[in-house]
Order: structure tokens, then C-alpha cells, then sequence
């Protein structure tokens, strides 16, 4: 097959550090090449190279054979595009204007021809499979829809090596198989196609071969993927040969509930429908309670409910005796409630501040970290350093901006933050998407700790392999209401998960109760 | 590096660009331009007298900036500082006059307060406005500082509080209360220190820088975002409020109806200068001030036209954001290094 | 003149006295400061003043002339106090804006001669060292309206004022009382532009006034005067401008009447030239009427205003010259 | 009160805000908030009525108007973008210099303080549109204005199509919402950001020349508050190019009335807060009232919402 990029010998310095050191890595068209890694390794490094945002420090980058110096522009016209980890969208923007942002159709004197713009993304999406009207304005979309249309903003260009940078991060199994079929189909059109992920088993499903680094090394290559198992792949991007993600123990737990819910109504006037629909349910003290579920059937409103930031339209919340219902979020926080948001980079943390300030938030009032209405600083600092310690927070420091913390890094502080608190009940919502193995491990342990300790967590999540992992107990979420309950994790297969997921709990129940 | 390099050159090139061109529109009308700027330099610091001045223009200003880097920080920008002195101004005048039987410490006591608690309130209710029904606070202020300078020309001219004698500046009956100069200095050192304090060591401080950089994030950890808000466009509604009782107070004894005019883009320019860093503040507001006595001097002792000294002043200010820039960003280089440059 | 005052003057005089025989040593150079309150470009009648003071300064050798603008509150005193501490022998400020400042710097520096144009100051004579210069807007203003009235076809006129504070009121009341002497049931508009340099504001409001029907127009609004004299150039149908202090030939062609001037340049050079001639009165108002020659109504060189009428205007002057006709400031109504 | 009149006034005194807030709209949306309006709009001012007056011809005076707000706009664009000067101080500094300036010239070039007035042959003639005098209502209020007023009156649309029509717009909005992705699609961020300035330059010196040109003089300080105005407009409608065409309108319309009503006897004071307490209005009500209509519906509706739900899942 025909070699598309070869990069020969590429590095790249940053203060103090080697990002790229020496790399050899080619692609051929016609393959799925997946690229892995832990954390910081240097992946979006190299492929920023490869798309002209950066200029090697050293080597040489040959493009269909031939040695090529570009930047952004040149990458473009030579068909080399590139879907980044953050999606370079303008969401006030209509999804045609995204698409063809800076390679318009032209009329004369420079006036767009959107009619042909359209015509040419219409047959695109018909030839992908999708449907989407192109005059949505890309804010109202879902995360998957964004994803492709960072796919589409590619081919659009006539992209003949596409660099996809952890796409399925923040997909749904859904969205991500959906994702795969295209990916395929482009790959049976020929083209060139580099893949980075964290998650293993959609390396081994998707990709053709892999190239493995380590700080900023290539350490390893998989010609096939055949005979490939995750735990290969895991091992060779630690550099250790026993790896296994972390399970827990499902054990079924018969002690007290900490969080009780009763009731709950929450209705979404913009939409006119009920988005939670009388939901009942409890979270034992020394229990994970899973909550799986497509996203957008209410997860999100769910914990808006629990936080406080939403008012439910009726039902009770009671948190170990205390009906915390009408509180708000500093008193049910100070009840015992703690949170791993959703989206760390603007609810989670807040990255202009520094890392202490991080740390602190939600607790600065109490005697440990103020008086007379004054911080302590020197606690403060004390205790941060602690807890980046005992958290294993790589390059952090208190007075740093998080800003300049990696992906993992910053989910740690989240995690520090809200266990020093010490909750009765922590809501953990997709705790470890976006991270590598070894940060995916750190934050199954501290939750299983979390809840040998005694605390009761509602973890809710997107991702089944995760849910089916360290859950004690499962419930489903589907349009609003619980479409199946499932006791006995150890003994579940995905297969039915997926089916009450797709809304068809009745329907399994009815067969005869399987599960 | 030829980043570096460029950033240290440039400013330079800047400086040298104002002194050449504030030097040619000098020689243009026949002046020597080194007599101008020895006068600006000599109005400004040249005796204990100049300084004095050049410290009375600073207070304003300095107050001023404290109060737009406050609401700044909290996320609301505050550019209504101009109708929150005239209110401050306006109701002193107005409780000095009702209540002219009291004491005078009790009087002064009590028209400071209703002028600190009037500015407050004109600060916070486009606050209000922002934080719930998300209306762009720029436009209210704005619209609000015309409205209150017409208001007060109009009560200047036909109040009970209007100076009967006035002919041609509308200004207000005199204050029968003032604070004098040095309780004045004491006073800005005091609320300097405690802001500077407040922002960096308290938990409002705290709440409000937080709150500030990233509201959802202060709501989902539990800190009354809404409360932190509003106590930061209070606050700083209130220090607006103390810069226009001072003038008036501590300098005027009477007020003008234009007295405000101009002055909040002098604080929001110190602030700016300042980066929002206390010392960097008061070294903004101090060249702002020094400019502004020194420009005393260039009009009076040289021989230069009123019109060039508005010039020079415009340009001067030009000179001093570019090096201020740089002093800026030689220390935050030393940041940037362990920091994530975006792109 | 004042009694009360003499108690405090006499440590004072002596003082004076003092510098005086220096002062009056042949070759002494005067030192003369004018404080303007208003930038002197945005009114013309500021600008002629400040031209008329340079002239003087220039074909004296004995004085040396110096314009300051101290036009923001905050640079009243500052700027009336360096002038005092840079060694100015007279320091002439303006208005009730200056007040204040001029005299807490009048009390510092009593070796100082200060005078301050119109600023009704009630205890001036506290201040041996300050004269107030009051103007009188009355004489010539009537005059104006006069005018105005005999020259209106249409029997409507208006009067456009650049703020609606005192100094202009006082010019609309006689311009009013002017109006009624001559036609009592003459209908007359009063506009505000609340502005003293926006032509187009001047422009437009003249324009409405035109199209309501008034056909004599007078202005006394700084810079938006232009605007205004242009609306009345333009106009198909005839109309008349009446101008105050300053005279637009160029642009009206023959449509001005004439202008009630104020020389103020005088009135301080009036001021200099007692100073320095050793006849410096203290503490006291000085009141600067048509009798002085700083105020005047002057036709203007090409005014459509016929002899006859132009006689008319000269009898009314001479009535109130002579106490026939009393001018009250208030106006009639706004 | 006559209503053509008062409708001309008002197109007459909204067409150089209008110029000037169609400028500013290229700074706004490239992410360049410019306070400096004021001072872009008095240099236009003061260049058309120079230009005018040394070359004895109007249009050229226009042109020099436009050359120099594009080449000063440049200069600030290059002070922010290259070293990084804070806009809104720079543009402080800009207003000062331009106020002060144009005083300063006056005297130093023409030996004439405050003002300076076109000669006769030099001003910008009106243009008569014979076929409009058959229009009724819009005919006399349209004819009779000068070129630039028509310009004003197009100006917005010729906006609103180099923004939603054309590459080049649409690579600008890319640039002022998001710059790191208008990197990473190839759009020349610099070229963008210095042509759009450009353009806004030119736009402000046209709306000065307008200004100016309307009364055939340059008199200090004479732009009183239009290039806030203009900004006002700007933050008011999102800088969205007819909207901002709308505003602008309708803050002239408040100004036309103020003037007609003011020889009316009432206070002048309150009647000009009225363009700005029409501002507040607009700005205020419609969220509040917005807000306030949801609130009622949620009340009257969540009562039947829920218990059309209840049944609906009880019916599964
Ligand atoms: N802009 C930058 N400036 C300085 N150093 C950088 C920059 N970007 C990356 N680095 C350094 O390069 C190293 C490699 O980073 P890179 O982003 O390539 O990792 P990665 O393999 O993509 O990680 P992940 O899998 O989490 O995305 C990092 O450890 C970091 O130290
Ligand atoms: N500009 C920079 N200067 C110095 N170090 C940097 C810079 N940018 C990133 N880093 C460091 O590089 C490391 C990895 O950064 P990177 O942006 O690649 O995160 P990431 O690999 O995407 O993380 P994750 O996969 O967990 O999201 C971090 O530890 C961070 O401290
Ligand atoms: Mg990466
Ligand atoms: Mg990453």
C-alpha cells in the first residue's frame, strides 16, 4: 500500500521538556493507524507537526514521498486535515458556515456561493449516512453531532489523511459506533487515517495498526491488530506487564440509604415535556449505584436536581435524615453532599484561578481555611500541598493556574477537592472521560475507597464497560424514568444493558426476567 | 526569542515614537518641547507643593480604580463610576442641606453614609439587572451616567439645592461640613490597604475573584454566586461613591454640576494600567495624576497653548500604557513559563 | 468706597503701597494673567476676547500677557494658585465657576491684584485685593429684541440659548422685554441647544423654528451659532438672524441685523490700566455698562434694517440710557 | 407638530451615527471593543473640512476623510494587535489626542481658533431626486440630502452583506468568536483583523466628513457625544448590522424630538434624558418582561404538563 506521511526523526523542544523526541512514524492510505499513549506523551504533539501548527525542532516530514515544509495552509491544500481533542468550532455559527469557514466557494468579488457550499455538504452528509440540516447553529447540537462535524469540516477539504484526536472521548457508545462506520467507510475510500485514543478495545476494534509512545518516544508497533488484547496494548503503553483496569466487587449492600429520592417531577418548559419523570430511588452508605443511560435522557437534570442549581417541579430529596429539597447548593454541600462535575473544564474547576483556589472552593468559609472572614493562607497552602501530594497531582503547585495542568491532572484536583471534604454522598458524572489508563485507575480506586470508607456514590456515566465495572448496583435512565434496575452487576452482559438503554426494559421484564 | 526580543524593543519604539511626535507638535507652535516636558516633570514632582497636587489628583483616581477593578474582578464592568459620584455627590448636598440642625461630626458622618449607601445602590441595581435577566450591564451604565448628569444639571439649576447666585456654572449651595486634606490621604490609604487586603487575603476577596473567572463553576462548588455579585457591584458602587464625596467634600465644598465629568475613564485607564494589581493600581493612578499636575504646570509656567497640552497629555498616555505593558509582562513571563500558552 | 472694609484694607494698603512705588518705577513689567473658564476656542466671543487682550499685551512693552484655560473643576485652584506662586503681579479670572478658588488664592496672595469677571461673589468685600466686574446683558439684548420685533413680518420669532442657566436667561429676558416694548403681541419661542458646540444641533433646531414660522432668529449658543446662521442663509423665505457678540457677514449675506456686543476684552484691559496706573479699587463690584463702551448694539454693515427703523432702535437705546426704560432679568417665560 | 419634518431631522441627524456605528462594527466583531469612536468621528470631522478647504472641492475633502480614519484606525490597530496596548486605554488616549489636536491644527494651519468654515464652492451640495417629490409621505423626507446621507442609508446593507455574503465576512466573524479555531481553518487572522479595521476607519471618517459637511464647518468638539452614542447602539443590538442601522434611527429620532419639542418651555434637561431613557427601555424591557411571561406560563402550565405526563406513563 501506498505510504501517505512518513515523519522521519521529528522532534520537538519545550521549555523543559522534549515533547517529540526522534520519532519515526509512518502511515499508509487505505489504514486506520491508531496512535496511544498515556497522558502527556506527546501524541497531539506530533500530530500538531503533521497538520503545520507546529514546526519540528528536528527531521523531516515527507508527504506522499516527497520532504515537505508547511504550515496550516499547506497541510490543507496537500490534503492533510485534522479533528482536534478540543473541537475548533464557532458555536455561534451555523454548521454550513463551520464547514466551509476559510475555503468558501466563491462567486466573483468573493461572495460565497452557499448554494453550492450546500449542495456539496448535502451530497457529503448522503454519502456518510447523515442527516442534519445544515443551518443549525452549531451550538444547538449534541457532542456527537459536533464530532462529525469536525469530520465533515475535513472531507469537506478533500482531506486524504485525516488525524482524529481522541474523538470518542466525550461520545456515547451510540455516537461512537456511529462514528466507526464512517471512519471505515472512509478508510475503504482510500484514505489515510490516524487515530488517537485512550480507550483500548476501540483501538482494537477500529484501527489496522497501532504505534505506541512514551514520553515522547515511540516504544513500540502493531503491524495487525488481529491478535491483539487490550492488555497488550495497556502494557505497552505503561511500560509494565501486568495491567488491568481496576474492578470492583459488586458486592450488594444492605445498610441504610444515604440519599433517598421521592417523586421527582422536573419539567423543561423550553422543550414542553418532562425530562425527569417521577423518579424514586435510594444510594446505600457504602454503595456505588450506577446510572446508566444514553446522555440526554436526563442525566444531566438529574444531578442539576441533586446539586441545587435546578429547582425540581415536585418530589422530596432527603440526604441521610435531612430533607434537603428547598436548600441550596452551599447548604446541601454543607450537608454532605459532594460533586464531580460533569465538565471540568468550566463546572469542575476554574482554570484561570490557581490550583489552591481550586482546592479550597465550596470551603473557604470553614474554620480550617479562614477566619474573621480572612483566608489562611498558610493553612491553605499546607493543605493544598497535602492533598497534591497524597493525590499524585503531576505539576501542580498552589499557586500555579490549573489552566496549565493536564487533563488527568485536573480531574485529580476535582477528585482531591471533593473527597477532603469528606461527603456522605458523591455524585461522580463521567469521572474519567478523556483519561489514560493509568488516571482512569487512580480515579476507580479513590472511589472505591471512597466507599469501603462509608460513603455512598452515584456514579453516572456514559460509558458501560465503566458502569458495569465498579458499580454495585445499576439503574438505567431512559426519557426521564428508570427503564430497568439491575441487581446482580456481576452477571450482567452488555447486551442488556444496551436493550433497556434503548428504552426496552418492559419488554425484557415481560420475557420472563432474565437478569 | 524573537518574541522576546520584539516585546522588549517595541515599547521602547513606542516611547521614543511619543517623545518624537508630542516633540514635534511642540516645536510646531514655536515651543521648545525639552521646556515642556522639564515643566511636566517639575509640575508634577519638581517641589513638596507640586507632589501635593500631584497626590490630590491621584486619590480620585486611585479610588476609582480600586472600585472598577473590584465589580472587574466580580465579572460586572463597571463603567458608571461618573453617575455613582454625581448620586454620592447629589445626596450628600441634599442631607447636608435637610439636616443642617445636627452636629456637624454627626453630620458629616451621616451625609458620607447616605452618599456611600445612594452610589452603592445605583451600582447594584444594573447589577441586578445583569445577574438575572442577563441584560449587558455596559449599556445601562452608560445610559445611566447621561441620564444622572442631566439630572443633576437640572437640580443644580432649579432645586432647592441649586446656588442661587449661580450665573454661568451650575453648582450646588456650599456644604456645611468638609473633611479636611490629611484625614482625606488617611482615608484612601485606608480603604487601599483594605482592598488590597479584602481581594487578596479574604474570603470575599476570594468569593468574588472565583466568581468573577467562572460563575457556574462558584455556583456547582456551593459559593452564593449571586450574593458575591452583588456585593461586588455594592462595593465597589460605594468606593465610586467616597471618590465623589471627597472631591466634594475635601475639595470643593460645593458641588459642580460637571465636577464628575471625565474622571471614570481616568480610574478605568489606572486600572487597566495597573493590570488590576494593587501596586500596579497606585503606580497607574499616580502617573495619571502626575500628568494631570503636571499639565498644571506646562499651562501655566511654560508657554505652550492650552491646545498642546491636551495633546501631549493624549499622547503621554499613549507612552505610558505601552511601558507599563512591558514592566507587565516581564513579570508575567516568569508565570507563562509553567503556564499553557492556548496555541 | 466700602467702609466696613477699610479696618482690614489699611495693614493691607501699606503693603501695597510698597510694592506700588516699585511697581510704578519706570520699565516695571506687568505680569497679567486671564483664567478663562470655558475653552476659548468653543465660543467666538471668548476667542475675540482672548485675540483683543494678546493685541493689548503685544503693543505694550510694560505687559506681558498670558491666557490660561482652567476649565474642569478640578484645575480651578491648582491652576489660579501656580499663577499667583509664578510670580503674576495681576490675575484676572472668570465667572462664579472661578469664584471660589479665586478667593481662597486671593486671601494667600494679597500682593496680588485679582479681578474675576461676573461671579457674584456676596462677600467681595472681604477681599481688598479682588474687583468683581459685573456685566450688564440687559442693554444691548433689548436692543436686539427691538429689532427683532420691528423686523418680523410674520410676527414670530424665536431666541436660541445655549443652556438654560442664568447668564443666558438674563440675555432672553431683555430680549423678550425688547420684543414686547416694540409689538406686545409679537409670539416669541425660546430653544435651548444645551450644547455650545454642536453646529448641527444649532442647524436643526434653527430649521424646525423656520418651518414653524419664525422669521427672526436670535442665537447666543457658542459654536452652534454657525448652524444656526446657515439654517437662516438657506431659508427660501426671508429671515433674519440676531447675532450676539460676534458677526457672521460671511455666512448670512445681508440677513443679520445686527449684534449685541459685549468687549469684554475691554472691561479687563479697563482693569490693567487702572492697576497700573495706581488706581486699583479692592473689594468691590464694578459694574460695566453701555456708558462704559463694553456693551453695545451694533447694526450690522450690510443690515436689511431700514434708517427709519434703525432711528427707532437708537431712541429706545437713548430711553434706556437716560432711566426711561427699566430692563428686568427674569424672563417672561422659557 | 409636523411629522415630515420631524422624520427628516431625524434621517439628517442619524446619518453620521449610523456611518460611524457601521465603523464600529468592524472593531466589535473582530473582539476589538473601541471606546474610541468618538475620536476616529472628530478627525473625519476635521480632515473632510480641511481637505475641503485646501482643494476647494467637496468630494475630495470626503476622500481625505476616509483615508485618514483608515490610516489612524490602522495605527491603533497596530498599537493592539503588535504591542499589545490595551484597547480600551489606547482609545482614551485617542479621543484625548484627537480633541486635542484638531484645536491645536486649527490655529497652528489656519491661523483660526475653534472653527473653520468652507468657502462657498466648496460645500457639499444636496441632491434633488425630481421622481421622489411624486412619492407621497417618504418623497420630501428622502429627497434633499446629501450624498453621504444616501450613503448612510446603504451603508448598513452593504454591511450585512460583506458579513453574511461574502468570504471575507464570514472568515471576520470567525476571527472575532473564536479566534483559535479561525487558526486552525487557515483564515489569515492578521490580514483579517488590520483589513477590518480598515474598513471600520474608513467608515468612521466618512460619518465625521458627514458630520461636518452638513453644516460646512469644523468646530471643536462638534461630534458631542455621537461616537458613544454609536457604541450605544452597537452594545444595544449585538453589533448586528441592521439592527445597529435601527438603533441608530431611533436615537435620532429621540434627539429630532427633543429639538422639536424644546421650544416648547419644557425643562431642556429632562427632555434630552429622553434618548437615553428610550435605551434603557429598550434594553431593559424585553428580558424582563420576557422573563416574567415565562414565569406566569411555567405557573399556569406545570399544573396540566404534569398531569398530562402522569398519564402518559401510567398509560405505558
Ligand atoms: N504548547 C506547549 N508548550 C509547552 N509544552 C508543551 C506544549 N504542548 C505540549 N507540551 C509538552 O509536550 C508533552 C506532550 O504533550 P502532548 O499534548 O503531545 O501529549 P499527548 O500525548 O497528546 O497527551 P494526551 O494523550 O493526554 O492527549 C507534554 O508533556 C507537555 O509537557
Ligand atoms: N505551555 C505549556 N508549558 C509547559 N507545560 C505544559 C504546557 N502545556 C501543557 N503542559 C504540560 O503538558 C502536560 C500534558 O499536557 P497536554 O495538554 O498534552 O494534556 P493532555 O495530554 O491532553 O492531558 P489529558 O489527556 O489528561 O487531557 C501537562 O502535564 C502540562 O503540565
Ligand atoms: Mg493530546
Ligand atoms: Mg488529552
Amino acid at each position: 500500500m501506498e505510504t501517505a506521511v512518513e515523519m522521519r526523526g521529528v522532534s520537538k523542544y519545550f521549555p523543559g521538556i522534549k515533547a517529540n523526541d526522534s520519532i519515526q512514524f509512518s502511515v499508509d492510505y487505505g489504514m486506520v493507524h491508531a496512535l496511544i499513549g498515556e497522558n502527556g506523551a506527546g501524541k497531539t504533539t506530533l500530530m500538531r507537526i503533521l497538520y503545520g501548527m507546529y514546526q519540528p525542532d528536528e527531521g523531516e516530514i515527507l508527504i506522499d514521498g516527497k520532504p515537505e515544509h508547511y504550515s496550516v495552509k499547506g497541510a490543507l491544500q496537500m490534503g492533510i486535515a485534522m479533528v482536534h481533542q478540543n473541537f475548533m468550532q464557532i458555536p455561534g455559527m451555523s454548521v454550513l458556515e463551520n464547514i466551509i469557514l476559510g475555503h468558501a466557494p466563491k462567486k466573483n468579488a468573493g461572495v460565497i456561493d452557499y448554494k453550492r457550499a450546500r449542495k456539496e455538504i448535502m451530497q457529503l452528509m448522503r454519502s456518510l449516512g447523515m442527516t442534519l440540516n445544515p443551518d443549525t447553529i452549531i451550538q444547538r447540537l449534541s457532542v456527537g453531532e459536533r464530532q462529525k462535524i469536525e469530520i465533515l469540516k475535513a472531507l469537506y477539504l478533500g482531506a486524504r489523511i485525516l488525524i482524529l484526536d481522541e474523538p470518542t472521548a466525550v461520545l456515547t457508545p451510540q455516537e461512537a459506533s456511529e462514528l466507526f462506520r464512517i471512519i471505515r467507510s472512509l478508510r475503504n475510500e482510500g484514505k489515510a487515517i490516524i487515530y488517537i485514543s485512550h480507550k483500548l478495545n476501540e483501538v482494537i476494534s477500529i484501527a489496522d495498526c497501532a504505534t505506541v509512545m512514551r514520553k515522547g518516544q515511540v516504544v513500540g508497533n502493531f503491524t495487525s491488530m488481529k491478535q491483539v488484547s487490550e492488555r497488550e496494548l495497556a502494557a505497552a503503553m505503561i511500560g509494565k506487564s501486568d495491567f488491568s483496569l481496576i474492578v470492583g466487587n459488586h458486592l450488594p449492600c444492605k445498610s441504610d440509604p444515604v440519599l433517598k429520592v421521592t417523586d421527582l417531577w422536573y419539567l423543561d418548559l423550553k422543550l414542553g415535556k418532562a425530562t425527569i419523570q417521577n423518579l424514586n430511588f435510594e444510594v446505600k452508605r457504602g454503595e456505588i449505584l450506577g446510572i446508566g443511560g444514553v446522555e440526554g435522557n436526563g442525566q444531566q437534570e438529574l444531578i442539576s436536581l441533586l446539586l441545587g442549581t435546578q429547582t425540581a417541579n415536585s418530589g422530596r430529596i432527603n440526604l441521610d435524615e435531612t430533607d434537603i429539597t428547598n436548600f441550596t447548593t452551599h447548604r446541601r454541600r454543607e450537608t454532605g453532599l459532594g460533586y464531580i462535575s460533569a465538565d471540568r473544564m468550566t463546572t469542575g474547576l476554574s482554570l484561570n484561578s490557581t490550583v489552591a483556589e481550586n482546592i479550597i472552593c465550596g470551603k473557604e468559609t470553614t474554620s480550617s481555611y479562614s477566619r474573621w472572614g480572612f483566608l489562611k493562607n498558610k493553612e491553605i497552602s499546607s493543605v493544598a500541598d497535602q492533598l497534591i501530594q497524597q493525590f499524585d497531582i503531576r505539576g501542580a503547585k498552589c499557586r500555579l493556574p490549573a489552566r496549565a495542568l493536564s487533563g488527568g491532572n485536573l480531574q485529580k484536583i476535582v477528585l482531591a477537592r471533593e473527597i477532603s471534604r469528606g461527603p456522605k454522598l458523591l455524585i461522580a458524572a463521567h469521572p474519567t472521560r478523556g483519561l489514560d489508563i493509568g488516571a482512569i485507575n487512580f480515579v476507580r480506586e479513590q472511589l472505591i475507597r471512597q466507599k469501603e470508607s462509608g460513603a455512598a456514590i452515584l456514579l453516572i456515566t456514559a460509558d458501560l464497560e465503566e458502569l458495569m465495572a465498579i458499580s454495585d448496583r445499576i439503574l438505567i435512565l431512559y426519557e426521564g424514568h428508570f427503564s430497568g434496575e439491575i441487581q446482580d452487576v456481576a452477571s450482567a452482559t452488555e447486551e442488556s444493558i444496551g436493550l433497556y438503554m434503548g428504552g426496552a426494559g418492559q419488554l425484557l421484564k415481560e420475557e420472563g426476567d432474565t437478569i | 526569542m524573537k518574541e522576546k526580543v520584539l516585546s522588549i524593543i517595541s515599547p521602547i519604539i513606542a516611547i521614543f515614537l511619543a517623545l518624537i511626535v508630542v516633540g514635534v507638535v511642540v516645536i510646531c507652535s514655536d515651543q521648545n518641547p525639552l521646556e515642556a516636558y522639564a515643566a511636566l516633570l517639575k509640575g508634577s514632582f519638581g517641589s513638596v507643593s507640586n507632589f501635593m497636587s500631584t497626590v490630590r489628583y491621584t486619590i480620585p483616581i486611585l479610588l476609582l480604580a480600586i472600585s472598577f477593578s473590584i465589580c472587574e474582578r466580580g465579572g460586572y464592568f463597571n463603567i458608571g463610576q461618573e453617575g455613582q459620584m454625581f448620586m454620592a455627590a447629589l445626596t450628600a448636598v441634599a442631607v447636608n442641606d435637610s439636616l443642617r440642625e445636627l452636629p456637624k461630626p454627626l453630620l458629616l458622618l451621616v451625609t458620607i453614609m447616605a452618599g456611600v449607601l445612594v452610589s452603592a445602590i445605583i451600582s447594584v441595581i444594573p447589577a441586578v439587572l445583569k445577574f438575572y435577566f442577563g441584560i449587558n450591564e455596559a449599556i445601562l451604565l452608560v445610559m445611566m451616567n447621561y441620564i444622572i448628569e442631566l439630572l443633576v444639571t437640572y437640580l443644580m439649576l432649579y432645586s432647592r439645592l441649586a446656588d442661587s447666585q449661580a450665573a454661568a456654572m451650575p453648582k450646588s449651595i456650599p456644604l456645611s461640613v468638609s473633611i479636611s486634606a490629611p484625614v482625606l490621604y488617611i482615608f484612601t490609604i485606608f480603604i487601599f490597604i483594605g482592598f488590597t487586603a479584602v481581594m487578596k487575603y479574604s474570603v470575599l476577596g476570594y468569593r468574588i475573584r472565583i466568581t468573577g473567572k467562572n460563575a457556574a463553576f462558584a455556583k456547582a462548588c456551593g459559593i452564593p454566586a449571586a450574593r458575591t455579585f452583588l456585593s461586588s457591584a455594592l462595593i465597589g458602587g460605594g468606593i465610586a461613591g467616597v471618590a465623589g464625596l471627597f472631591e466634594v467634600l475635601g475639595i470643593y465644598h460645593v458641588m459642580f454640576s460637571n465636577f464628575a465629568i471625565g474622571m471614570g475613564f481616568m480610574g478605568i485607564t489606572a486600572a487597566l494600567l495597573g493590570r488590576h494589581s494593587p501596586l500596579g493600581m497606585m503606580l497607574g493612578s499616580l502617573v495619571l495624576g502626575a500628568l494631570q499636575s503636571g499639565s498644571v504646570m506646562l499651562s501655566t509656567i511654560t508657554d505652550v497653548s492650552p491646545e498642546i497640552v491636551q495633546v501631549v497629555q493624549g499622547f503621554v498616555m499613549f507612552f505610558a500604557t505601552v511601558s507599563f505593558l512591558y514592566v507587565w509582562k516581564k513579570k508575567k513571563s516568569h508565570l507563562r513559563k509553567s503556564g499553557r500558552n492556548p496555541l | 468706597s466700602k467702609p466696613a472694609a477699610t479696618n482690614e484694607t489699611e495693614p493691607t494698603e501699606q503693603k501695597q503701597a510698597g510694592t506700588q512705588a516699585n511697581n510704578s518705577a519706570p520699565g516695571k513689567v506687568w505680569k497679567v494673567a486671564y483664567v478663562s473658564a470655558y475653552a476659548i476656542d468653543e465660543l467666538q466671543w471668548l476667542t475675540d476676547m482672548v485675540a483683543g487682550l494678546n493685541t493689548y499685551g503685544e503693543e505694550h512693552d510694560n505687559i506681558e500677557m498670558k491666557i490660561v484655560e482652567a476649565v474642569n473643576a478640578n484645575e480651578y485652584e491648582p491652576k489660579i494658585r501656580a499663577l499667583a506662586e509664578g510670580g503674576y503681579d495681576i490675575i484676572i479670572t472668570s465667572f462664579n465657576g472661578h469664584a471660589d478658588a479665586t478667593k481662597a488664592v486671593a486671601k494667600d496672595f494679597p500682593d496680588i491684584y485679582f479681578g474675576i469677571i461676573d461671579a457674584k461673589i456676596q462677600d467681595i468685600a472681604d477681599y481688598p485685593n479682588l474687583q468683581e466686574f459685573g456685566i450688564d446683558r440687559g442693554y444691548n439684548s433689548f436692543l436686539a429684541g427691538a429689532t427683532a420685533a420691528y423686523m418680523s413680518k410674520s410676527n414670530k420669532v424665536a431666541f436660541i440659548g445655549g443652556a438654560d442657566i442664568e447668564a443666558v436667561n438674563q440675555i432672553i429676558a431683555a430680549w423678550q422685554q425688547g420684543l414686547q416694548y416694540v409689538n406686545p403681541d409679537i409670539e416669541d419661542t425660546v430653544a435651548y441647544s444645551d450644547t455650545f458646540v454642536d453646529p448641527t444641533i444649532g442647524r436643526e433646531l434653527a430649521l424646525s423654528l423656520l418651518s414653524k414660522g419664525c422669521d427672526v432668529i436670535g442665537a447666543s449658543t457658542g459654536g452652534a451659532e454657525a448652524g444656526v446662521c446657515q439654517a437662516i442663509a438657506e431659508s427660501p423665505t426671508d429671515a433674519y438672524y440676531a447675532a450676539y457678540d460676534v458677526h457672521y457677514y460671511d455666512i448670512l449675506k445681508g440677513r443679520e441685523l445686527g449684534s449685541a456686543v459685549s468687549y469684554l476684552d475691554k472691561m479687563v484691559i479697563m482693569f490693567i490700566e487702572d492697576v497700573t496706573a495706581g488706581k486699583f479699587e479692592g473689594g468691590i463690584l464694578k459694574f460695566f455698562g453701555p456708558e462704559m463702551g463694553t456693551v453695545a448694539y451694533e447694526f450690522a454693515k450690510d443690515t436689511p434694517v431700514p434708517e427709519d427703523i434703525q432711528k427707532k432702535v437708537m431712541e429706545i437705546s437713548d430711553k434706556i440710557l437716560n432711566g426711561e426704560i427699566e430692563i428686568g432679568l427674569e424672563p417672561l417665560h422659557k | 407638530m409636523n411629522i415630515t419634518d420631524l422624520l427628516t431631522i431625524t434621517l439628517r441627524l442619524a446619518a453620521p451615527t449610523i456611518l460611524v456605528a457601521q465603523g464600529g462594527l468592524f472593531s466589535m466583531r473582530i473582539d476589538i471593543f473601541n471606546l474610541g469612536l468618538e475620536g476616529f468621528m472628530l478627525m473625519g470631522c476635521f480632515t473632510s473640512i480641511v481637505g475641503a478647504y485646501l482643494t476647494a472641492n467637496a468630494y475630495l475633502g470626503i476622500l481625505a476623510a476616509a483615508l485618514l480614519g483608515t490610516l489612524v484606525m490602522l495605527v491603533y490597530a497596530f498599537f493592539i494587535f503588535e504591542l499589545h496596548v490595551d484597547p480600551v486605554v489606547c482609545a482614551i488616549a485617542i479621543i484625548t489626542i484627537a480633541s486635542g489636536l484638531t484645536r491645536f491644527l486649527l490655529v497652528s494651519w489656519f491661523k483660526s481658533s475653534g472653527r473653520l468654515y468652507l468657502p462657498e464652492g466648496a460645500a457639499l451640495s444636496t441632491i434633488q431626486i425630481p421622481f421622489l417629490n411624486h412619492l407621497p409621505f417618504v418623497g420630501p423626507i428622502l429627497n434633499n440630502h446629501s450624498i453621504l446621507v444616501y450613503f448612510a442609508l446603504l451603508v448598513p446593507f452593504l454591511v450585512y452583506f460583506i458579513l453574511y455574503k461574502t468570504n471575507f465576512g464570514l472568515s471576520l466573524r470567525a476571527v472575532g468568536m473564536n479566534q483559535e479555531a479561525a487558526v486552525s481553518a487557515s483564515i489569515p487572522v492578521k490580514r483579517i483583523q488590520y483589513l477590518s479595521m480598515a474598513i471600520g476607519g474608513m467608515l468612521c471618517g466618512l460619518g465625521g466628513a458627514q458630520l461636518a459637511m452638513a453644516s460646512n464647518l469644523f468646530n471643536v468638539g462638534m461630534t458631542n457625544g455621537r461616537g458613544y452614542t454609536a457604541i450605544a447602539a452597537l452594545i444595544l443590538t449585538g453589533s448586528e448590522p441592521i439592527r445597529t442601522f435601527w438603533a441608530c434611527l431611533v436615537f435620532g429620532f429621540a434627539e429630532a424630538l427633543v429639538l422639536m419639542l424644546s421650544g416648547e418651555g419644557y425643562p431642556v434637561q429632562i427632555l434630552s434624558m429622553l434618548p437615553y431613557v428610550l435605551a434603557l427601555m429598550v434594553a431593559i424591557l424585553p428580558p424582563v418582561v420576557g422573563k416574567m411571561m415565562l414565569r406566569i406560563r411555567t405557573a399556569k402550565t406545570t399544573g396540566k404538563l404534569l398531569q398530562s405526563t402522569v398519564i402518559e406513563t401510567e398509560n405505558k
